[in-house]
């Protein structure tokens, strides 16, 4: 776990509303996997930092991508290169691929991209095939940078690939991957127990010590999202207690 | 020559004024970054004799300057904290103080000797004054026959230093303080966190599933101050001040206003490393005034 | 169509849920900036039956999200206010009530007596909690049976409309709302400032010359909405909601919670037009959410 | 009195750690006077606005002179052309010329210059001589802008004009006028009881409605610096009890 001031470095747009946005972070680059998140704090910014998941990280930088869902994503867009950004991380338990096999499917809803192109990239070193299903509203949200040996586009309205959400889209597969808003994921849950899924909650700390965190699990109990997760096995969560939104989710 | 930041809190001497407060820094184990040479002592998570799940999710909301949290005081219970980490404490160079919590009197009592003589347990904190559970808490800080009831049950129990965690909610912090006082405590702690609500205007019900939590963080300083400064005007026991303290001056301000020594709270979630700097700009704050020790502070204390 | 924002106090109808707190909008006059249309009513700054000077500088502080106040009460007493400003509140298009203050129950009730039946008058907000008078104040906030007591004194006088503004600074305000219920309230204020404090590090003195101050602003709004929540589910009478109010939103969160109305108070001082903001912001919430007035928004008021 | 938000138009030093911002304000350019005030806040910055006098007036634009004395100056001087700040004013009485003859004495003690070029620019409209004795601790710290018929210089060092204070350093007069720290204005007060003199204090609304930024009067009592100040007749002050030091306030 680090914490230092990143510099940022680049900012690009990969759908409508959708920005990436570049730090440079050596130690983090060096060590982050996918899955994993930073938990990000600024200058003028809300009291408590915003966990927001590693997109890509390669040589000395790291990248983030979000939308503008409220007041602190908003002041995070409208930094310019060399902003500074306070940066926590890498935290959390990030996906496990050690058990894949030939192949892999990711399937992400909206920004649940976030964890994805890291997720690629490790399944790939690891020989395996990458099938990455990826559904928005409308074809503008599509994130761009979609990328796999195969790719699937879902949309809500049919604009672009199959009408309908990410989940009913994807192919059937042993090794399931997935993120996005929590009800998307308690879906996830029913097609694939075995999936991993990456979930979303508030947090207060990212670091393990507030139990802000609270993921419910099937076999009763909590665990944290920010130590134990953010990365779950999809049949461990239980999901009727788990929000199924907050307010600041962004949806498929 | 570099200021003298030790205090001593009745027979406990600290080597520094600025202690991790309870809930916000789990069992000491979770945080990595913290330089622990700046800790003068730690409190843990609040714990109860049994297991506690704690409440349903969200359990936290942010508010200006503030966050709300219902954690629930979810823990192993006492029995996996002996097992688990008093070892890990009885290892460091600083003090760990168990928060401890009860339904009765009686069972505030049974956890001290419980804990009591368990290597790595230096002391304990009364919490008396948490707005998350159901029975207890709340009530046990309103009323000073109750307060001082719980804090004799443990002072019974156990040679150790007895800290009484006060709540906020009350219109004279002064006659609880005084009546924890008189029932054998060895400090104040100053305070605990105010109950709040945010309403979702999504859901029109509650940001949080138990409805209300407590305020913490910069939003309640200067309420915490007086409140401090209330308590340390009402007894002659040592006051440790709570509330909102994120740097240096803060701390100072608490300090200032009659404190002893400090908790950081929710800084700690903001900033890994709050701790290590409010101890160290108190120190630097010292040497620049020329101030020895902190125990040269002037302090502000009208008799009035 | 456009949403129907009027409310009704008792027999007090506000064309608008938005009144400008007491103390933060003068008598009325000084705001040029202002909607008046946007206004629900107004409550004038507190008064007094004789004049008072208030409190030296610093009057002021300013802390996360919130600001400290000790002005004192200071104005120019009862006389001054029916010749200065009465006239011309007469010809405004809302209701100015006028928020009273007195040393003894006789007191309130004297000015009450003194002010019924002047023309612009409109009824009468009692301040049982300012925290920044030497005597009363605070006094009557904290003890049922003397809230009830000014409040009697009050209604005896007066056949116009008569709210309470209850002080945060209580363990239980159901009990006091319910006091002041009981002796004749047609509505209840929730909620006064918090007493706070804030330390000068050059002084090592509070930075207030009163010492302490009344904290107000966004940090005490989820403080306020608990306590105007806590107070709508103890009365039958409606509760105005102030504290931290800035946005709709955050007005909405207290209509949410129980509220019929709410004040907007320092949020003024930061933006003249907040409460215009506050007034549009709602209708354009209703009108998003298809609610047709004020009365429809759901309301989370559980009875457990 | 106006409300809007200005864009900043420039920025330029005039002393070291001095700045005057330039905000596109045409309203208030038309109407300000000399020793009136504007009310700025702005987003992320602290929640009360901070009061500045107007430094210069010309066109569609007004300037205000500041250093960073604290967090809410230091996020002002940050900004960059074309950010807005929301601008409350004109506001308060400012000098009243009215009864000025001959000649005009301005003392300014360090960023008491801030009311300055404007008084110096109406005075000489008005046909009068501009004396303007401006103090500050060292010549680096002087105002460069300092400008008048005849201009005295007083350093708390002597490296640059008179060694003292810069009321020490002005010459007789009958109308005096002056800004700088309470504790520079009490001495204004010993030596000319009729010098007009423009007060620092807390202030809460700036439109006289909170009574936070009371000033103490000779007579008793309490006036507003926002509404019937900031500008005081200097004997009219209740000086021993108007704090003479605020925690912002930068020394002449
Ligand atoms: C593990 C993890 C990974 C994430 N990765 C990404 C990502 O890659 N990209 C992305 O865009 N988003 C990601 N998020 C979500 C991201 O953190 C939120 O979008 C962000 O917090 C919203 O912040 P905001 O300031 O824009 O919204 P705000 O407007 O500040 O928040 C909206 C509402 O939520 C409340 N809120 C926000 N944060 C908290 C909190 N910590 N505690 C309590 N209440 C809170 C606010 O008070 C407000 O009511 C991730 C979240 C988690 C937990
Ligand atoms: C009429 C008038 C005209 C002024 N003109 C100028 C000018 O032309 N140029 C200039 O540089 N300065 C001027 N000032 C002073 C200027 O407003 C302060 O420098 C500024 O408020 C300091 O702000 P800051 O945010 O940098 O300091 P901060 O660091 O925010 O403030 C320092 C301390 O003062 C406290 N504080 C600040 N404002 C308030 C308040 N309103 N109420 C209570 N506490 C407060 C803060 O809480 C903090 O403790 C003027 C003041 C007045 C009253
Ligand atoms: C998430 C969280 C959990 C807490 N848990 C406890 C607890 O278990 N026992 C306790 O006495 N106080 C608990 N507190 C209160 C803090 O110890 C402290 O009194 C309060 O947060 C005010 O200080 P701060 O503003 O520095 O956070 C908790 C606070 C937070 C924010
Ligand atoms: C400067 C100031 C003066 C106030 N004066 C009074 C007063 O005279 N009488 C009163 O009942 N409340 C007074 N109040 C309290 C407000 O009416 C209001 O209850 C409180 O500020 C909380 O609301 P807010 O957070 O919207 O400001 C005053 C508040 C401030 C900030
Ligand atoms: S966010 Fe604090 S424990 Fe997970
Ligand atoms: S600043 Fe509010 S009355 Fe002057």
């Amino acid at each position: 776990m680090f914490l230092f001031d990143a510099p940022v470095t680049g900012k690009r747009q990969v759908a409508r509303g959708m920005f990436v946005i570049g730090m440079q972070a050596p130690e983090i680059a060096a060590e982050v996997r996918a899955g994993q998140f930073v938990n990000l704090g600024w200058a003028g910014g809300p009291l408590l930092r915003r966990p927001f998941s590693v997109y890509r990280a390669e040589g000395e930088h790291i990248e983030v991508v979000l939308k503008a869902v409220g007041g602190g994503t908003a002041q995070l867009l409208a930094m310019e290169v060399g902003d500074r950004i306070s940066c926590l991380g890498p935290l959390g338990r990030g996906f496990d691929l050690s058990d894949a096999q030939r192949g892999v499917v990711l399937i992400s809803g909206g920004l649940g991209v976030a964890p994805m192109p890291l997720a690629a990239r490790d399944a790939r070193a690891a020989g395996m095939l990458v099938t990455w299903v990826h559904g928005a509203r409308t074809a503008a949200e599509l994130c761009a940078e979609t990328d796999g040996d195969q790719v699937v586009w879902a949309t809500d309205d049919g604009s672009q690939g199959l009408q309908g959400t990410a989940v009913a889209a994807a192919p059937s597969g042993d090794f399931v991957l997935a993120c996005g808003p929590n009800r998307m994921l308690a879906a996830v849950a029913e097609r694939w127990p075995n999936a991993q899924v990456a979930v979303e909650t508030y947090m207060g700390c990212g670091t393990g010590v507030c139990l802000g965190c609270a993921v419910p699990l099937a076999r009763g109990g909590y665990d944290r999202a920010c130590k134990e997760g953010p990365v779950y096995r999809a049949a461990d969560v239980d999901w009727s207690v788990l929000p199924s939104h907050l307010p600041y989710a962004v949806s498929a | 020559m570099k200021p003298d930041l030790s205090v001593a809190i009745g027979a406990l001497a600290l080597r520094g004024p600025v202690v991790a407060a309870s809930g916000t820094f789990g069992y000491g184990t979770e945080v990595p970054l913290l330089e622990r040479r700046a800790l003068g002592g730690m409190v843990s998570k609040g714990i109860f004799l049994r297991p506690r799940e704690g409440t349903a999710p969200p359990r936290i909301a942010e508010t200006p300057s503030g966050m709300l949290n219902a954690i629930g005081l979810q823990g192993p219970g006492v029995e996996a904290l002996i097992r688990d980490y008093a070892p890990r404490w009885a290892e460091w160079d600083f003090p760990v103080l168990v928060n401890i919590n009860g339904e009765s009197a009686a069972e505030y009592g049974e956890l001290a000797a419980r804990l009591d003589g368990v290597p790595g347990v230096a002391g304990f904190e009364i919490n008396i004054s948490c707005p998350n559970v159901e029975q207890g808490g709340l009530y046990f800080g309103n009323d000073p026959r109750a307060a001082a009831a719980v804090t004799e049950a443990v002072r019974k129990r156990t040679k150790l230093p007895v800290w009484v965690k006060l709540t906020p909610m009350v219109s004279d912090i002064g006659v609880i303080a005084r009546a924890v006082e008189a029932a054998g405590a060895d400090a104040l702690c100053a305070i605990n966190t105010f109950v709040g609500m945010s309403i979702d205007l999504n859901s029109y019900k509650p940001r949080l599933s138990f409805r209300t939590g407590g305020l913490s963080g910069p939003a309640i300083r200067p309420l915490a101050v007086h409140l401090a400064h209330q308590a340390a005007r009402a007894v002659r026991i040592p006051v440790i001040g709570i509330g909102g303290i994120a740097r240096a001056e803060d701390a100072l301000e608490f300090l200032v206003a009659g404190c002893t020594a400090v908790q950081v709270g929710t800084a700690t979630f903001v900033n890994p490393k709050a701790i290590a700097e409010v101890h160290d700009g108190i120190g630097a704050f010292l040497e620049a005034r020329g101030f020895a020790s902190v125990a040269d502070l002037p302090r502000y204390l009208p008799c009035d």
